[in-house]
């Protein structure tokens, strides 16, 4: 339906002296869903704000399907945001929040209504369309939010943390009719969360933002295994960086010095006797979480975190231990902030 | 060019809400000043002194002072027990104990003030100070009570609870904890108590049946087609209290001010 | 807790009834408890009328509320200056002047009281006469036999009609009379020709349809209302032909009279200010109009005529005051004492007060701004300094009131008091609602 | 501090109710006992319904001051209501704390002291006649419109207009405020333009506490004594004016006539209070 370039934004506030967004540029496929990862500050909201038209950029573009829409009013972008919270209109019931996109476009009050019966059966609450708005749980809410953006067929959805006020269990389910009706409409969307699994398990391809600039963008399964800079790989909980340990990577050892390897902490092995390529270290703590053990360890002067699965060894405080980094499992990441 | 028109519409506005200021300037301190000349031409504090020599002007001030002070104070002393029972408590009654503190702010003061005018009369409190405090109360006591009640209802309890585990005596818990933690409201309860009694007319000249006199009775009198230098006077003495207040609790006034401001 | 809330409640309420700025509101209880030492026949704070010296001793120390109308700044400061600090000096009395809108206002207090069986109330002197004077007379609520037993009055000519009848009642020795007054126009000289002025009501009707919405005159129906009812029955004497007849009371003479008063009203109706639908409330508002050259008559009962309003800056140095041919309605202002009035002694020792000759001569100087003439008779006083005093005041009056030979050429007196309310509602119901 | 529980509540509210049922009970049993004819003060005793008959016999002056004080009354609420939704609707697009300020300044002004004001200012040789007059624009007073003091009471409606619109304006943008994005937003992002977003969701959005406040502000000129009583001619006169004149008047029989209106002002009022707490109420059940 709609491809959507991002090309070169620059943004700054009037009385902030750092820019919000940096030469910001992406592409987005038909249909695609995007999931805008990154702490706050890092220009996801304000994103979404030149999108919709509420801020315009200083300088760049924004294209759907290869024109400008950035000298389009606001309400006729066709950009359609669904917030953290639901704003359903508390004067209007579930059918006229649904139907609102429609009844400002001028349809007709029969189209309204079947319009909103699909929507209502789309997101699995059919027969509601009498109730109030406060009636309604936060899960409901937030799919009759959902509904009430999707009516119109707009050409790009954004969703901006629709689900971090829900509780885990409503949100799971909710994570999966969100993508289901995403898919099924093919709507193109942006989906911005600061939730790492959340993006991973919604999106089609990741992009990891710090700064106002795209740290990294691919696919999540890429992005887990293979992150290819610094930046990126802390991003997916990827806390151990070794450079040019020669215990470790002794053939390789590189003339170059900026060269980094990154191991994710399930990958490390912690145990109580030497072995092949194994560096000693002291427990400093050992926590029991279930499905896994997690360890801290300090090797060679700095902290390495660990995590293995069930059944696991407990050390006590202070315990003479030996850490693997299995080399089947380093990966080579840069050492600069931009990839 | 429309941002330029925005603004500028802005600043008639604001000067619309000062220009009455402005207007009693002139009048209070000028004289011989007739159609149609525009601005006045002789400037003068006569009309200031003269006003303050009056022997009526600085014992209505004070006595106005006294009142509003004595009914800000009651109505605090009276609302505090009763905002939190219904701020914080759920009891049988509840509905009807608040329709009935709201009852004072429907029915008008003429109403009121012609009724117990009869009672005081009989009860001696008529034409006294403590009549008019006592008359006062009707109209302030639902908006301290109202105002305080939802400071309450925002006030959480484990505080007091955290101070008793602590060993702090329920008085002292009180005084350091509670009315600490209310101050605000507190301040603006009373303030507004205040501002209330001290524009009160109708029910000062009911009660106090031209014996206790107040800045409103003066004005009023005067405002009937006296002299008009005398009236922006004896208006600019009366505003000079409530802007003090208004300019001190702007910022309080804005979550509380809201359900006070009818009556006043 | 709530016990202490009760005893805060009650403690408060305690201060305001005995507060330092209650001081003005007086506890008549324990104002009437002042100690009599002298007075050796008598006891503690009571008085013999026929012994005046005992009059001055019980009214030592006490304070006199004095009700009295406080729509005039400058009244109000002669009020103050001149009696206030006489009665300190003289007597230890202090004057506690309470201003009332309308002396209606105080007529009430002292029914009010009645009906709360009040006794002794909170009014000691009422600046009084006419229908107020009457209502309080009928209900029986006035002191009674006092008036012509204080020294001063000796000072003034009870054999005057004018005097002995208030609204055509007679006193009865119940209110003592302390100022006159006469109803004049005022016209300012600098946009009006002098030989321009009517002068009589028939000329008056005449000029103001050749000058439309230039005139208009007192609603006569509301509590400043007094100028607008003399103002009309000036005209009902004049269509009438006569004063003296509306001395009495006599139904079938307004009955007959009054069609004619309500057609020459309506006929001036159609040439007033506003076109008549709405009336300037009291004097001073009608000054208002008058000096912002709104309408070209003003109206005054004040012998200084324009005197007063130019010193207050209320009206330009070039008004002046006349009057008609005849028919213009004088009369006096009186003060009388309620029977349950707490101060009595000292109410008597004001009334005396007022009549004393060199605050006679101060009341009629325009820049004293008080502003009405004399209740006693000049030539009665015998004091050769007083008498120097009331007569150079005399004829310190200026242009800017009516000369004195006019004025007593056109004086009447006023009608019943009956008529006042046959007046009041014959006009608000065929002149105001027509 | 503990409250004890059960008699406790009743024990905290006893001081305040206690004042307002005595004072309240008292001044409605003596205004009913006055309006059937029971006026010690002159001994009269005997009950009778004279005085209702008299106010409300069809050519009493009543039915013109009803009539007056309706006009007066809805007028203002109307007008205030319309002008404080729009400058609501356009201030809180371009909100800022000045205006805030701006508005409760207004709070510093009494309805006597805005009507001392009209008065000097509008009067037909107030300060704008002045103005007008050194421009040109009229020559003699008279020229003036007559805003203050006339027959059909607008200077009571602009006096009472001065206090209300800001009144009803800082209602209105306290709803509008109250979220952290506005409703506005949501709907232009779905679509909605300008006129859309005032006509489906600012006004519906407002209405329930505009029309609440605008009915507050009606019951509030209905009763009200000082603005008619100041800025009114002497016929027709509002409501509370007749009530209190004949409340005052030195016949004391006159007093019953007084109480009827009284009472009559009160009833009409609290019918008004009470569709207005309803209309609140209903607001807050919506809204969950």
């Amino acid at each position: 339906m709609t491809t959507v370039n991002i090309i070169s934004l620059n943004k700054t506030y009037p009385n902030q002296s750092a820019p919000v967004l940096k030469d910001f540029s992406l592409s987005i496929h038909d249909g695609e869903m995007v999931a805008f990862l990154g702490p706050s500050g890092s220009g996801k909201s304000t994103l979404l704000k030149l999108i919709t038209g509420i801020e315009r950029p200083d300088s760049g573009d924004i294209q759907f399907d290869d024109s400008s829409i950035l000298n389009i009013d606001p309400n006729k972008r066709g950009a359609v945001l669904m917030f953290q919270k639901s704003y359903l209109f508390p004067f209007l019931n579930v059918e006229d929040n649904i139907g609102f996109g429609l009844k400002v476009q001028g349809a007709s009050s029969q189209i309204i209504h079947a319009e909103v019966k699909r929507m209502l059966n789309l997101i699995g609450l059919p027969g509601i369309e009498k109730r109030k708005s406060g009636q309604l749980s936060g899960g409901e809410g937030q799919r009759v939010a959902l509904a009430r953006a999707l009516v119109t067929n707009p050409k790009l959805l954004l969703l901006d943390e629709p689900l971090s006020s829900l509780d885990t269990e409503v949100r799971i389910n909710l994570q999966e009719v969100i993508r289901n009706i995403q898919r099924e409409l093919g709507v193109t969307t942006i989906f911005v969360t600061h939730d790492l699994g959340e993006a991973m398990a919604m999106s089609d391809r990741m992009a990891l933002l710090l700064n106002g600039e795209i740290v990294a963008l691919d696919t999540p399964e890429n992005l887990f295994h293979r992150p290819r800079s610094l930046a990126a790989a802390k991003f997916m909980g990827v806390s151990t960086f070794l450079s040019g340990d020669p215990l470790i990577v002794q053939k390789e050892a590189c003339s170059s010095s900026d060269k980094v390897f990154a191991i994710r902490p399930e990958h490390i092995r912690v145990q109580k006797d030497t072995c092949d390529q194994s560096m000693p270290g002291v427990v400093s703590d050992c926590v029991f979480r279930g499905e896994y053990v997690e360890y801290l360890v300090a090797v060679d002067g700095t902290h390495v975190r660990a995590r293995m699965s069930m059944p696991a060894p407990m050390f006590p405080h202070g315990a003479q231990v030996f850490v693997k980094f299995p080399r089947e499992h380093l990966f080579e990441v840069q050492n600069q902030e931009s990839a | 060019m429309k941002h330029f028109v925005t603004s500028k519409f802005r600043y008639i506005l604001y000067l619309v809400l000062v220009a009455p200021l402005l207007l009693f300037i002139a009048y209070a301190f000028s004289t011989r000043w007739f159609f149609p000349q525009p601005f006045p031409i002789e400037w003068t504090m006569e009309t200031f002194q003269h006003v303050f020599h009056d022997s009526q002007t600085i014992p209505s001030l004070a006595q106005g002072l006294w009142i509003a002070s004595l009914v800000g104070l009651l109505s605090l002393i009276l609302a505090l027990p009763a905002a939190r029972v219904l701020g914080l408590r759920k009891f049988r009654g509840r509905q009807l104990v608040w329709l009935l503190f709201f009852l004072p702010t429907i029915i008008p003061p003429l109403s009121v003030g012609m009724g117990l005018n009869i009672l005081f009369l009989r009860v001696g409190l008529a034409g006294t100070i403590a009549g008019v405090v006592l008359a006062h109360i009707i109209p302030t006591l639902p908006y301290t009570i109202f105002t305080l009640s939802s400071a309450y209802a925002r006030f959480d309890e484990n505080y007091e609870f955290q101070a008793l585990a602590l060993g702090a005596s329920p008085w002292h818990i009180f005084l350091n904890v509670t009315l600490r933690m209310m101050t605000p409201s507190l301040v603006v309860a009373a303030l507004f108590a205040f501002l209330i009694s001290w524009s009160q007319y109708l029910l000062t000249l009911l009660i106090g049946g031209g014996q206790v006199i107040t800045l409103p009775i003066l004005l009023f009198s005067a405002a009937s087609g006296g002299n008009p230098s005398v009236i922006a006077t004896l208006s600019l003495l009366f505003i000079a209290p409530p802007v003090l207040v208004i300019a001190v609790t702007a910022r309080q006034l804005n979550q509380h001010g809201n359900q006070i401001r009818e009556q006043y | 807790m709530k016990r202490i809330v009760f005893l805060f409640v009650t403690f408060a309420l305690l201060l305001a009834a005995c507060a330092p700025s209650a001081a003005t509101v007086i506890q008549p209880a324990v104002a009437t408890d002042q100690p009599a030492t002298t007075a050796s026949t008598l006891a503690a704070g009571e008085f013999d009328i026929n012994n005046w010296e005992s009059v001055l001793t019980s009214a030592r120390g006490q304070t006199v509320n004095w009700y009295i109308w406080g729509g005039s700044d400058t009244i109000n400061a002669f009020v103050d200056n001149f009696y206030g600090k006489a009665l300190k000096e003289k007597y230890d009395i202090t004057l506690n002047r309470v201003p009332v809108a309308d002396t209606v206002d105080a007529v009430n207090q002292v029914l009010s009281e009645k009906q709360a069986g009040k006794d002794p109330g909170a009014v000691d002197l009422i600046w009084i006469n006419g229908e107020n004077f009457f209502t309080l007379k009928q209900a029986d609520l006035l002191y009674k036999d006092w008036a012509q037993k204080i020294p001063n009055a000796k000072l003034v000519n009870w054999d005057n009609p004018a005097i002995k009848l208030d609204f055509g009642h007679p006193v009865d020795n119940q209110e003592s009379p302390w100022s006159s007054a006469q109803f004049q126009f005022i016209y300012d000289s600098a946009r009006t020709n002098a030989d321009e002025l009517p002068h009589s009501y028939a000329d008056l009707k005449t000029w103001a349809c050749e000058h439309p919405g230039r005139f208009t005159y007192v609603d006569p129906t509301g509590s400043g209302g007094f100028l607008g009812a003399r103002f009309i029955k000036g005209a009902l004497y004049e269509l009438s032909g006569g004063a003296e007849q509306w001395l009495n009371f006599d139904q079938s003479l307004w009955d007959k009279n009054s069609p004619a008063l309500g057609s020459y009203l309506n006929d001036l109706k159609l040439c007033l200010w506003r076109n008549g639908e709405t009336y300037p409330k009291d004097e001073s508002e009608l000054v208002n109009l008058f000096a912002n050259n709104e309408v070209d008559f003003s109206m005054t009962n004040d012998i200084t005529g324009a005197g007063r309003w130019i010193n207050d800056g209320r009206m330009p140095a070039t008004a002046r005051a006349f009057v008609f041919n005849q028919y213009m309605i004088g009369d006096f202002n009186y003060v009388a004492i309620p029977l349950n009035a707490p101060n009595k002694a000292a109410a008597l020792v004001l009334a005396n007060l007022l009549l004393e000759p060199e605050l006679q001569a101060a009341q009629i100087l325009p820049e004293n701004g008080f502003g009405l003439g004399y209740a006693i008779d000049v030539t009665r006083v015998t004091d050769s300094a007083a008498l120097s005093a009331l007569q150079s005041a005399a004829t310190k009056l200026g242009d800017s009131a009516t000369p004195a030979s006019d004025l007593a050429k056109s004086l009447v007196g006023d009608s019943a008091a009956e008529y006042q309310t046959l007046v009041e509602q014959g006009w608000s119901k065929f002149v105001l609602q027509k | 501090m503990r409250d004890k529980p059960i008699f406790s509540p009743w024990l905290s509210l006893a001081p305040a109710l206690t004042i307002v049922i005595l004072l309240l009970g008292a001044s409605l049993l003596y205004a009913i006992a006055e309006s059937v004819g029971y006026i010690s003060a002159i001994g009269q005793h005997e009950i009778s319904l004279s005085a209702y008959r008299e106010t409300l016999n069809l050519n009493s002056e009543f039915w013109t001051s009803l009539i007056f004080s309706l006009w007066i009354s809805v007028a203002s609420t109307i007008i205030s209501a319309a002008v404080a939704l729009t400058l609501a609707v356009w201030l809180s697009e371009r909100s800022r704390n000045s205006d805030t300020f701006a508005l409760n300044w207004n709070l510093a002004f009494p309805h006597l002291v805005w009507s001392v004001a009209i008065l000097l200012f509008l009067s037909q040789s107030g300060l704008l006649a002045r103005w007008a007059a050194t421009l040109g624009i009229i020559q003699m007073p008279a020229d003036f419109p007559v805003l203050v003091r006339d027959r059909f009471g607008i200077g009571i409606i602009l006096s009472y207009l001065g206090k209300e619109i800001p009144f009803l304006t800082i209602t209105i943008l306290s709803v509008l405020r109250s979220q952290s994005i506005g409703f506005d937003v949501v709907a232009e992002n779905l679509g909605a333009n300008r006129w859309q977003r005032v006509r489906y969701v600012t006004i519906p959005q407002v209405l329930p506490a505009l029309l609440a406040g605008s009915l507050i502000v009606f019951g509030f000129i209905f009763s009200s004594y000082e603005v008619p009583a100041l800025l009114g001619v002497g016929y027709p006169r509002a409501l509370p004016v007749l009530a209190l004149r004949f409340f005052l008047d030195p016949d004391l029989r006159a007093r019953s006539e007084g109480m009827v209106i009284s009472l009559i002002i009160t009833l009409i009022v609290t019918v008004v209070a009470v569709i207005s707490l309803k209309i609140g109420e209903r607001k807050e059940k919506d809204e969950g």
